[in-house]
């Protein structure tokens, strides 16, 4: 049987800046059957402050939110979109079971009785099950016929291995199957998994310029028509700093990329027949309809 | 019972600090015991002489010597009873109060106790001495060579040079190994097929050599001079004493799409074949797996051409059974499967990513490009190449933790013959340390510097496919830049792993393996080519990372002690092993377990119970493969098992004199 | 435990008698008072209503199947402890898991014959289901796994003569009627060491030296077989608290060489004291 | 090198080099600076030392070049470094476990770290939830950075990706503030002080 | 049967007592005795080098050859234990090194047990040790005898070990205490 239902914890974008993310994944969760509900009371996971400050803070985040959705949820997996949500949830989980004393540990800095059974998932994570595949491929009404899409993962969903261990962290496949379904077509690149910088865009913001850009000409080098992610902090990233990376070009005189950046949400929930102001694509900084659109048209079910 | 013994003053070293008389006293209070004695040296003619008179004048039956270490003279000791007495010679303990007494105590009175506590202990274990007895196995000469590359084919050469047959398995359908894909050899560049393949030859016509390819070890049983090895030599499907080699079969077989293994997938052969043109036998197989006529029943182009009838498809696999009276092992290895490892090299999906055994038959004469170098995905020259080395190697993380040892050489030699073939073009050789220790290795290293190889200190982080070409990223840790090396072909020095099948192999041989996976030695100093099991020995590669020199040599050592084990022709047995008293085994394996030797097994007995006859399960000690050390016994709860010339009572008693 | 279990296995001893699938069972019946229970071993499909199966079983009955070795398959109550017994046993080579058919049942504990109290060995009891069985009658049962290592903390919180006085006041009482071993599914061994004279491994002369050699011995050779049902400690006539040393090992072998619940199961590799690992904790040096 | 400064060095830099490893659970002697991190590294190009490099110094005990540099601070944490590392030294925590001496002992080498972790932290602490556009204007004037990103404000408010509404918000976020103002102020005296030092208390 | 807790404590007592006036006869002051057992290949060849190089020790440690230190039965140790010695030394080759190849192995994990066995029956520590010593080791193996001697010796004769009367009165209301609820009441 398929895991169809998730405790949902959203993170501070899920309602701001990944609101995209959100209404494009419950597109197709209706779609597909799956039964999202949102952790009660759960609380911002730390980002990368939480274990800046100290060990315990980092584990104590996390852990509070995980603990409110086993009270609520049981075992049912725990599903947090924004990668970095997503990898600090699971450092988490991982800390706490590394040993009873660690659950002990975890457990007094909360001050609830965790268990730390149940499973915390990224976006892609429900879409690996074949029968979710198959029900995905029935809905599929509006292909998106030869559409070249660059699967983009970044860094914390497939790294460090011992804390996600959810597909390879050289060269992941997973968005690339799910992508499939749709009628895009996957290429090959190699920057799959590098990591764009968003985390560091405000500190450091001048030394992060160059990450961006590298990604999105190496997609448009392997043929990419578009970028599909799996984060809104990646996505905000590229989308929003894609305008930034096209002056650069046009400093050294090479023509600007045209590359729109989407939730891979946004691309399933598009060839379901999604219109565009319902699946979040008139949300981006890099015009996002046309692509999808012209793809759309050449993919008539027949 | 009469128990003997003597005490030795040697010189002064014991008698100045223990008082060796009264030692010889005391002794003579102690149960058992009804003569005593001392002498200056024991060990000397004289000495030996008045123990032998004693021993028969008292008609003793057991004697005790106070005297050095048993490590010293016990041999000598059991030698001399033995040949000029009636006594058997196990009936013999030895009081260590040299090493463990005088020489490390200087008070007189307190040395002398002590002496008296350790000649009081040595009775009590002579007096639960069993007589025992060596016998001596015979070795069946002839011997098994596992593996038939350089290790194999040279140990085998020199057993069979000195008279002994020799029967060489191979796994694959010709031998050869590695050795005959290389190109050259370093330092001296060399071609190695022009000093392999004769090799090859000889040993093919050597009289005293059985070559057995497409063979490999089903079982083992028994122990060194008689081992029972079962091997099976997989279907042919051609007739080798009818096939004369012609090779017609080889250009009419429709199926010509297979990757080559010898060239290691950069060329095709056909389902007919012959590795290469200098196989050994030389004469060709089917690849069943591949041949359409053997797959679907169409075809048959190579029966009907065959000019002397000697295809077979109704060939099946030949078990045969043949006695050994020793083993060698040289398995050899295998390059690391580095595409399941190296998502960021690629994994195998740049074409122009290739293995350092891949650049051999590239840059090889006869090879896949006739020598020219070419890359695999255009076929076009390489301006730049880029060698990365230690890939696996010494990287725990992802490959092994060991350094493979011989690819800082090749790789100076890829590096060299790269250069001397495109002399416009420009390599690169990332680098962790440049290990040159052999003769002539460094100053070949130096060369290569000369020649224009550019080494980087620092590993590859991630290949990635710019344009047609291959962008290496890393550190150039000695100036602390990052570098993008742009490059046209990336060769990767991977790191050599034991052959597949090693673990099954070490464990139908009982032979240790380390935890890299390669055969362990029974010393790392001094018994290199042995095993922890007798009469089984290492050679080459399988016992851990060499080059072709040091392969060769180690073979060499094998072929001597085989030789020297067939030249005395029999074995004299330690009689001190394990022993069962089936009346008290259970049955229950726990010696078994524990049996660093394999020498015990279960088997069905038919025993007599309570005047009743009963048949189970009981344990059996294989006396040739026993060494003696006596785990099981202390295993053993009910005491079933008990260890000779040490046993459970001995001890007991030796515990229980010293606590009197 | 209710008569409806005693009638459940009735019948299940039955269809299995009678249909050839084993050629006794082991079971439990009355004894002569009230709330007595002693092991049997039916035979024959008319004999089963002896059988009875309620909270005054206090016996373990796995051991009984080493006496019907050869005579074909042995049928047999399992509760956590017999289960874990018969591992024992299949891990030893004494039986083959073929040649016995557990009918598994789910245990809460039994009770003592004297007063009707709950068994020591059940208050600390790990397995309450059994660990394998061939069929199981009734549900499973909760498994509150409780605390059982108290006694060995006070033990090893004592100074050194405490703990010498504990011990030599407990082995002067022993009577080496060897009740431990005669109950004990990990003494198997067909001839015990401490009948070996050859070696003289007991003392001859009876005393504190002599029970306490026994007692330590015989605890260290089931120390890293020990399934912890609890029977020496039950079978002993002096009442003497010889879990605890087993106990102690359990832990210990536990805290040592990785996650072990004492007796393993008969699938888990080779005992611990009977196998080892190159990167075992070192305190030797 | 000078071998008596070179031992000099090390004896004083000791015990902050033990601090920070051992906060990061990770054992220098363990690397051999093969520099596979630093090639793969998305930020070692542009930074003052490479990752390997920060080893490096700390393996030889010249703390001081460590604690001044830039590149803990640009680490982001993307465990390309740990990943390929063939030894497996966990640098994203070495330079994690750096950064938090750094903000310990008010010595930060990248000013704006700290400032963001406790903006951050106050908004976590009342709220229980991250406020993106209050984080933002408060670190951009609080850090004179007074117009970064806010380009692209209009377009994000278009888009309806903030201002919105519909955030996120506990219904008693009590038992977040003390457990964040616990736990923020239990690393040690370093961190109070370092937050008093900036003015910039964290329980508001 | 039953003995009573005065007549343990009196056999312990007297035993004590008897100690401490050592049959080597009057006069001369308790000497321990300890058993060393020690592998042929490793610590038994050290022990030989280490009279090679005249290294002095006390004289109080009795070495038992054994093959391998996977032959010592605890069985011996513990007898030796009851009958005398006043502590118990097993020593062998350092584990990886075993001539036997894994017998240490066995040994380390068989002695780790067995000694938390004794020393929680009530053996003091220090009483039984192990050591690994190699065949070069002859420093080691001087060193070891020392240690283990000067700490046997400042814990006494075995005997003087045995429980004190009061000690032996509070184990009875523990062991009360620990019985189960056996057929015996």
């Amino acid at each position: 049987m398929a895991q169809t239902q998730f405790a949902f914890f959203p993170g501070c974008s899920a309602h701001s800046t990944g609101r995209a993310y959100t209404e494009s994944f419950m597109y197709v969760a209706e779609r597909l059957g799956f039964e999202v509900s949102e952790i009660p009371e759960w609380n911002c996971c730390g980002a990368s402050a939480g274990h800046l400050r100290s060990h315990d803070l980092g584990d104590a985040l996390p852990a509070r939110s995980l603990a409110l959705s086993e009270e609520t949820f049981g075992d049912r997996p725990v599903l947090a979109l924004c990668a970095g949500c997503y990898i600090n949830l699971r450092r988490a989980l991982v800390h706490a079971r590394r040993s009873p004393e660690d659950l002990a540990r975890i457990d007094g800095l909360i001050g609830r009785e965790w268990k730390a059974s149940a499973e915390v998932m990224n976006g892609l994570e429900p879409f690996m099950d074949p029968e979710v595949q198959s029900r995905l491929s029935s809905c599929v009404t509006r292909p998106l016929k030869g559409l070249k899409v660059a699967c983009y993962y970044g860094c914390a969903m497939v790294r460090p291995r011992d804390v996600c261990a959810f597909d390879d962290d050289e060269d992941p496949r997973s968005m690339e199957r799910i992508l499939s379904l749709t009628g895009a077509e996957p290429v090959e690149w190699s920057f799959k998994t590098e990591c764009c910088g968003a985390s560091h865009q405000v500190i450091v913001q001048r030394d992060m310029k160059p990450m961006v850009g590298r990604i999105l000409e190496n997609a448009a080098a392997a043929g990419a028509e578009a970028v599909a992610t799996a984060c809104p902090l990646c996505m905000l990233n590229l989308d929003m700093r894609e305008a930034e990376a096209n002056r650069q070009r046009a400093e050294l005189g090479k023509p600007p990329l045209r590359l729109p950046v989407y939730y891979f949400t946004e691309l399933i929930a598009a060839s379901f027949g999604g219109k565009a102001d319902e699946i979040g694509i008139k949300r981006h900084f890099t015009p996002a309809v046309e692509t999808v659109e012209a793809a759309r048209s050449q993919g008539v079910v027949a | 019972m009469r128990i003997g013994v003597f005490v030795c003053h040697c010189g002064s070293n014991i008698a100045g600090t223990v008082d060796v008389e009264r030692v010889a006293r005391e002794a003579l209070k102690l149960p058992g015991v009804v003569f005593s004695d001392t002498n200056k040296y024991t060990c000397s003619a004289p000495g030996q002489e008045s123990v032998c008179s004693a021993i028969k004048e008292n008609a003793l039956d057991r004697v005790v010597i106070a005297s050095c270490s048993p490590r010293m003279h016990e041999a000598t000791f059991r030698k001399m009873i033995a040949e000029k007495t009636d006594l058997n010679p196990y009936m013999l303990e030895i009081a260590n109060i040299r090493e463990q007494c005088s020489w490390v105590h200087k008070d007189r009175e307190q040395g002398t106790r002590k002496a008296c506590d350790l000649v009081a202990m040595a009775v009590a274990k002579v007096s639960c001495d069993r007589e025992l007895f060596t016998t001596n196995l015979p070795v069946e000469r002839r011997a098994l060579v596992i593996g038939g590359g350089i290790a194999g084919i040279q140990a085998a050469l020199d057993i069979a040079d000195a008279g002994f047959p020799v029967t060489l398995v191979e796994r694959e359908s010709s031998i050869g190994g590695k050795m005959v894909m290389l190109d050259k050899t370093f330092p001296t560049m060399d071609c190695s097929a022009c000093i392999c393949t004769p090799k090859m030859s000889e040993a093919a016509e050597n009289p005293n050599i059985e070559i057995k390819s497409l063979t490999e070890v089903e079982s083992v049983s028994g122990y060194i001079g008689s081992f029972d090895v079962t091997l099976r030599e997989k279907a042919k499907y051609v007739d080798y004493d009818v096939c004369t080699g012609c090779g017609l079969c080889e250009t009419k077989c429709p199926t010509k799409k297979i990757p080559s293994e010898f060239n290691q997938g950069l060329s095709t052969r056909t389902a007919i074949y012959k590795p290469f043109p200098q196989a050994v036998p030389s004469k060709p197989t089917i690849d069943a797996e591949h041949c359409k006529k053997l797959q679907s029943g169409k075809c048959g182009v190579c029966e009907k051409v065959c000019p002397t009838g000697a295809i077979r498809y109704d060939d099946v696999d030949r078990v045969t059974t043949q006695r050994y009276g020793a083993i060698v092992v040289a398995s050899g290895y295998e390059l690391i499967d580095w595409t399941g490892l190296y998502g960021e090299y690629g994994a195998g999906r740049y074409p122009d990513v290739i293995t350092g055994l891949q650049f051999e038959r590239i840059v090889n004469a006869s090879g896949p490009t006739e020598g020219h170098i070419l890359r695999p995905s255009d076929r076009t020259e390489p301006k730049t190449t880029v060698i990365v080395k230690c890939v696996g190697s010494r990287d725990p993380n992802k490959g092994v933790s060991y350094c493979s040892r011989a690819c800082c050489m090749y790789a100076a030699k890829h590096a060299h013959q790269y250069l001397d073939k495109v002399p416009d073009g420009t390599c690169y050789v990332f680098y962790m340390d440049v290990r040159c220790a052999g003769k002539g290795y460094d100053e070949f290293y130096m060369r290569t510097l000369q020649d224009g190889a550019i080494y980087v200190r620092g590993r590859v982080s991630k290949i990635y496919p710019e344009g047609d070409g291959l962008v290496c990223m890393g550190e150039d840790t000695l100036s602390g830049e990052i570098v993008r090396v742009k490059a046209d072909m990336v060769v990767l020095e991977t790191a050599m792993v034991p052959s597949r099948g090693s673990d099954v192999l070490a464990s139908k041989l009982n032979v240790q393996r380390g935890p890299e996976g390669f055969f362990t030695e029974a010393h790392p100093k001094l018994r290199p080519v042995e095993t922890n099991t007798a009469g089984v020995y290492l050679a080459g590669v399988a016992q851990g990372p060499k080059d072709i020199p040091d392969t060769v040599a180690q073979a060499g050592a094998v072929a001597s002690k085989v030789i020297g084990l067939f030249a005395r022709g029999q074995i004299e047995s330690n009689p001190m092993l394990s022993k069962v008293d089936v009346s008290r085994c259970s049955g229950c394996r726990a010696c078994v377990d524990v049996c660093p030797y394999g020498a015990l097994g279960l088997v069905q007995a038919n025993l007599r119970e309570n005047s009743r006859k009963v048949t189970r399960t009981v344990c059996q000690v294989n006396e040739g493969l026993c060494q003696g050390c006596g785990a099981c016994s202390v295993a053993c709860r009910s005491g079933a098992l008990d260890l000779l010339g040490f046993s459970d009572e001995g001890i007991m008693q030796e515990v229980e004199m010293l606590c009197q | 435990m209710t008569a409806n279990l005693t009638q459940q296995i009735r019948d299940r001893a039955r269809d299995l008698l009678q249909s050839g699938t084993v050629s006794c069972f082991i079971a439990w019946e009355p004894a002569r008072f009230e709330h007595w229970r002693t092991p049997v071993t039916i035979e024959s499909p008319d004999e089963v209503d002896r059988i009875v199966v309620d909270e005054w079983c206090d016996q373990l009955i796995a051991k009984y199947a080493l006496q019907r070795r050869g005579d074909g398959r042995i049928g047999m109550v399992a509760r956590g402890c017999e289960s874990r017994a018969v591992e024992r046993l299949v891990a030893d080579r004494q039986v083959s898991r073929q040649d016995v058919y557990l009918v598994g049942v789910g245990c809460t504990g039994m009770l003592d014959r004297d007063g009707g109290a709950p068994l020591k060995k059940c208050e600390e009891c790990q397995r309450r289901n059994p660990v394998t069985y061939d069929e199981m009658v009734g549900e499973t049962v909760e498994e509150p796994r409780p605390y059982r290592f108290g006694e060995v903390d006070r033990i090893e919180s004592m100074e050194p003569e405490q703990r010498r006085a504990f011990f030599d006041r407990m082995f002067s009482q022993c009577a080496m009627c060897f009740a431990c071993r005669n109950v004990c599914p990990a003494c198997n061994c067909r001839s015990c060491f401490a009948d070996a004279e050859r070696v003289g491994w007991l003392e001859k002369d009876f005393g504190l030296d002599a029970s306490r050699y026994w007692g330590l011995m015989r605890a260290f050779h089931t120390g890293d077989r020990c399934i912890e049902c609890g029977e020496c400690e039950r079978a002993c006539p002096m009442g003497l608290p010889l879990m605890t040393l087993m106990h102690k090992q359990v832990r210990d072998i536990d805290r040592l060489f990785g996650p072990y619940e004492g007796g393993g199961l008969s699938d888990a590799g080779p005992d611990p004291l009977r196998s080892y690992r190159t990167d075992d904790v070192e305190e030797f040096m | 090198m000078d071998a008596c400064s070179e031992s000099d060095a090390r004896a004083q830099a000791g015990e902050a080099i033990a601090s920070i490893t051992e906060d990061a659970g990770v054992n220098l002697r363990d690397c051999y600076q093969c520099g596979k991190c630093s090639g793969g590294c998305p930020v070692a190009a542009g930074a003052d030392l490479t990752p390997r490099q920060v080893i490096r110094e700390l393996q030889l005990g010249r703390v001081d070049r460590v604690l001044g540099a830039r590149m803990p601070w640009l680490c982001v944490d993307c465990g390309v470094c740990l990943a390929r590392c063939p030894q497996s030294v966990d640098l994203p925590s070495l330079m994690e476990a750096i950064c938090r001496y750094e903000v310990d002992h008010g010595c930060a080498a990248v000013r704006e770290g700290p400032k963001f972790m406790d903006i951050f932290l106050d908004n976590l602490q009342r709220k229980g939830v991250s406020d993106e556009v209050n984080l933002a204007a408060r670190y951009n004037i609080e850090t004179g950075h007074l117009f970064q990103d806010v380009g692209g404000l209009p377009r994000m408010v278009g888009a309806g990706l903030i201002m919105s509404g519909g955030a996120h918000k506990l219904e008693d976020p009590s038992d977040v503030t003390r457990m964040v103002a616990r736990l923020r102020a239990a690393p040690g005296q370093g961190g109070a002080g370092d937050r008093e030092q900036q003015g910039n208390g964290g329980g508001r | 049967m039953s003995v009573t807790s005065d007549a343990v404590a009196a056999e312990a007592r007297s035993r004590a007592e008897g100690a401490a006036s050592p049959e080597g006869g009057a006069g001369s002051p308790w000497q321990p005795k300890i058993l060393a057992f020690c592998c042929n290949w490793c610590t038994y060849a050290g022990a030989d080098l280490a009279g090679l190089n005249r290294m002095n020790y006390p004289a109080d440690i009795r070495l038992l050859r054994v093959p391998c230190s996977g032959r010592v039965n605890p069985q011996h140790v513990l007898r030796a234990l009851q009958d005398g010695c006043d502590g118990v030394l097993v020593c062998g080759c350092h584990p990886g090194d075993c001539h036997y190849v894994s017998g240490n192995y066995y040994a380390k994990r068989r002695m780790m047990v067995f000694k938390r066995l004794l020393e929680y029956s009530g053996l003091r520590p220090g009483r039984f040790q192990v050591r690994w010593i190699s065949g070069s080791e002859a420093g080691k193996f001087r060193d070891t005898v020392v240690s283990v001697t000067e700490q046997i010796s400042q814990m006494g004769p075995m005997a003087s070990d045995a429980p004190s009367l009061e000690a032996l009165a509070g184990a009875d209301a523990l062991l009360e205490a620990a019985r189960g609820a056996g057929d015996a009441r």
